[in-house]
């Protein structure tokens, strides 16, 4: 970065009038929008961590029931645990224990149910692994192997969800899109209408005999080290907010971590380097385009 | 130094001027006169190669003009000092940083810089004045500073438009007797002015040209002024 | 709004150089800013509509689970609906049918389970009207009196989830607030360079003798319409993104209607008033202080 | 029209004026000269309330400045013409609406306004320019439209602060004429200005009192001039 902005101004940088509001429009324009960055990326990357669970978790475990009379419910629960076996895109099958039935079913007969004298069909939990299986094969094959076995392999809830997850995602990869695009124009506009303010100053620097690279240099100096310090303080602000927003387990684990976990710290820290980057093609843009339009 | 041959120039409308040719000798003094709007700040531009001649060509130290670049014109600008009509400074700079500008924008700050910056601007009267900002000037000292601005660089030519219209008889004479202070150190002197006794007065001093604009031609004035 | 903004720059407005950047700038601002208020309205909006749902919904029904001997269930069925009638703040009750308990259970056990030979315990929703009632003193009261009886109220469900909600809804109303304040700060920098990179024309005009107020009501129009053309701008946009986001109604709801619905599409059309008002204002200030500024 | 009562100016550091008093009365015509950086424009701009003396009472049409609102500024502006050293624009008008911009701010834009601009253009000789952007102005024309600016009003008073600085001798005598012409019709002229040729001119139509700034006073010139 240091060849983009100096550690402070130079002298030649004084030939650029300091005209505070535009400056300090520039930081102000550069530090609002890497708030607003960092909240979209935090967005963004909280969904693609939702988006990636309900995939995995949802997709991953679907359950067989096994309803048949009782002198048959070994027969066809092996039949199952074969067929499982032989399946490819399946990581592990598990029978449910009694024990694990009669949690499920304590919400409606209490915990005194006398399960084992009942005829409660068996389940199976099946986990696939991330190629996944092909679910129409399998139940056909369940059809002719274990009659009483019902495949419900969750299909029509994953769907849904996993693309309204990656839609979200996809919504705040948009937003920074968007957002660093009217950072850029911004900033453009902003040099742009100091470049213009200040033709007589370009006009005075011609005749005593500067070359243009100079002169668009301190411009561009000066715009790049502001955008850098604006975006510095928007995404320290921005940062905080996200850490301080209070942390809730619940809502589907939908507010879960919108905090940035692990490497994703490395994500914000991009933000003013970014900036100051677009800032300085936008600036050096702007002032050789006004540059060549004042003779 | 300068030659122009043939020049015409117009700004859009009919031609301002017309089949000028124009050789300034290193070491020459030359005053330019003609009416208000006759052309005389024009001509001093196609001179440093702020406006391009739409016709004929114009040579700066043996360049020709339309073929420099851009940064050919400033390496140039940089040997050729001008006081502008309307003296043009960076206005959130003090007096001192605007006379020193072209030595900033040119690299060549250091040493012994300093110590001519400071005569000169004791030589143009600024010395109190000096760290005030431009718009603090009065009209006189505003053009006094431009001048001191324009021969800072010590360059080969200098020219000036109209140097002391704001600035009383004592001070111009002053001004002129710098002038041909630099022109007598070899440098090319080009004024433009309507003032007829500043010119009669460096006639005494110097072998001066009288160059007029009229009726869209450069003439030599006769020998009445 | 006729008296904030003129329908076309009058003839003093001339007196304002177009300085085409500045301009620009405003317009654009005011209308990127107006696209992410309908965004963080839309959320707002739909984040209040989800926490109501989540509200009434999860609050407002709970669940008389009644475990008894075959012989006590009608009795304590009755004295629960007794008790229920007697407590303030429940709205209405009812025991769920066979049918209804069956297709609970099917997951679990098949769609031809002998419920009715099953000790199966008796469900009763209930139904709590807007003030809701005091779960602590309808437990304690079904305890003495039907004993089989466990009142789960959802409790622990419903605060998280509500307060997950209405924090939701507070981030959007809180982003609208950033974004109106970032909104106010950009224009008011924008006019203030735009009045400081135009010092000599105020200087020029006060020459000749023109009323501050004269020139500065010049700069507010120019402003004003401009902030207003661009949060129109920014708002259709704006709208139409989000009418065009897919309607998904799954991910518990989460994403149905990010789109404004009914009374609420008067909300986009306040923006670029809203807009214009704040740029009005922020000019007004900048020019004054500008105006004062300037001997 | 104009008072000064012991008046005294400073911009911060020494005093540039000092115990200055003058009555300017109605249809009377002043020169002021003095060296450059006397504080000639200072004066000026004392006399149409730009800048509030830091000692002593100046009244203009008997209302002392320092009570005057800023309102109060600008309603007398309109009655006091003036023209500017540094000769004052809006870079994005034509020059035929710079000249109007008195009319429009004070909202007299109508009628015979319109007849009167026409005429005045002529007057001063930019008729061919009427359309011109300020900066495709020589600088002669521009101070040329700066006083056509100060005199559209028909104002009271007339200030000018060196108005022929850069102009030919011919139109300089060409604008004296009409400032004389205002003065016999009534009005109150003033005119700061350093070519003494331009005084001695005048002084032959017009009985016309010259005012000298030296060491911080203001003194009646002699006879000399
Ligand atoms: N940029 C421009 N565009 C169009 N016309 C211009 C431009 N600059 C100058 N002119 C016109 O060209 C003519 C000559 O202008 P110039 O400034 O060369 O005159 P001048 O001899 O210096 O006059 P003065 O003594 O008044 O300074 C004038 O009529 C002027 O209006
Ligand atoms: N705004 C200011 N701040 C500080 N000093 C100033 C300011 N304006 C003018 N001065 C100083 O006051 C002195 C008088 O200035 P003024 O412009 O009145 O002189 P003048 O008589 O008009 O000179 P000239 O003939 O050169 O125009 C000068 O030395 C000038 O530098
Ligand atoms: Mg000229
Ligand atoms: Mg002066």
């Amino acid at each position: 970065m240091s060849a983009l902005i100096a550690p402070r101004d130079k002298a030649s940088d004084r030939i650029v009038p300091p005209s505070g509001f535009t400056v300090l429009l520039t930081s102000f324009t550069a530090g609002a929008m890497a708030f607003l960055t960092v909240f979209a990326l935090a967005l963004s990357l909280a969904t693609g961590r939702l988006a990636d669970r309900w995939a995995s978790e949802l997709a991953q475990t679907s359950t067989i029931r096994i309803s048949a009379p009782a002198e048959q419910m070994d027969a066809q629960l092996r039949a199952v645990e074969r067929v499982l076996q032989t399946t490819p895109g399946i990581a592990s099958a598990r029978t449910l224990s009694e024990e694990e039935q009669r949690q499920l079913l304590e919400p409606w007969f209490g915990p005194d149910l006398p399960i084992e004298n009942l005829p409660v069909p068996k389940l199976v939990e099946v986990i696939e692994n991330s190629e996944g299986y092909d679910s129409e094969g399998l139940r056909q094959r369940l059809a002719a192997e274990a009659p009483g076995a019902i495949l419900d392999d969750h299909t029509r809830w994953r769907k849904p969800l996993v693309s309204a997850a990656d839609r979200l995602r996809m919504l705040g990869f948009v937003a920074i899109v968007l957002i660093a695009a009217s950072t850029a124009a911004m900033i453009t506009l902003a040099a742009q209408s100091a470049l213009a303010a200040n033709a007589q100053v370009i006009g005075v620097l011609r005749l005593v005999g500067a070359r243009d690279s100079y002169i668009a240099g301190a411009f561009v100096r000066r715009f790049t080290l502001r955008a850098f310090v604006g975006a510095v303080g928007g995404t320290v602000l921005g940062t905080l907010a996200v850490a301080l927003l209070p942390d809730s387990e619940v809502a589907g684990n939908f507010l879960t971590g919108l905090g940035f976990q692990g490497a994703h710290w490395i994500w914000p820290f991009a933000i003013p380097p970014l900036a100051a980057l677009v800032a300085h093609l936008a600036t050096r843009n702007a002032a050789r385009r006004t540059l060549r339009g004042i003779a | 130094m300068i030659e122009l041959e043939n020049v015409a120039y117009s700004y859009g409308g009919g031609e301002l001027l017309s089949d000028v040719s124009l050789k300034l000798s290193p070491g020459s003094f030359h005053f330019l006169t003609g009416p208000s709007g006759s052309g005389k700040t024009t001509f001093l531009r196609l001179c440093y190669g702020q406006l391009i001649a739409t016709a004929g060509q114009v040579r700066l130290f043996r360049k020709d003009v339309r073929e420099l670049s851009r940064d050919g014109v400033a390496g140039i600008r940089q040997r050729i000092g001008v006081v502008h009509q309307d003296c043009q400074f960076l206005d959130h700079m003090s007096v001192t940083e605007n006379i020193a500008l072209p030595l900033m924008v040119s690299g060549r700050g250091g040493g012994g810089a300093a110590e001519n910056l400071v005569d000169l601007i004791g030589w143009v009267g600024l010395t109190p004045r000096a760290n005030a900002l431009p718009a603090e000037l009065s009209g006189g000292e505003r053009q006094r500073a431009a001048l001191a601005r324009a021969v800072i660089m010590s360059p080969d030519i200098l020219l000036a438009d109209e140097p002391t219209g704001n600035i009383d008889w004592d001070m111009s004479l002053r001004l002129l007797k710098l002038l041909i202070e630099l022109n007598r150190m070899g440098k090319t002197v080009l004024i433009a002015t309507h003032d007829l006794n500043l010119i009669r007065a460096a006639k005494s001093e110097v072998a001066a040209r009288v160059l007029r604009i009229s009726n869209r031609r450069l003439q030599l004035a006769g020998s009445d002024l």
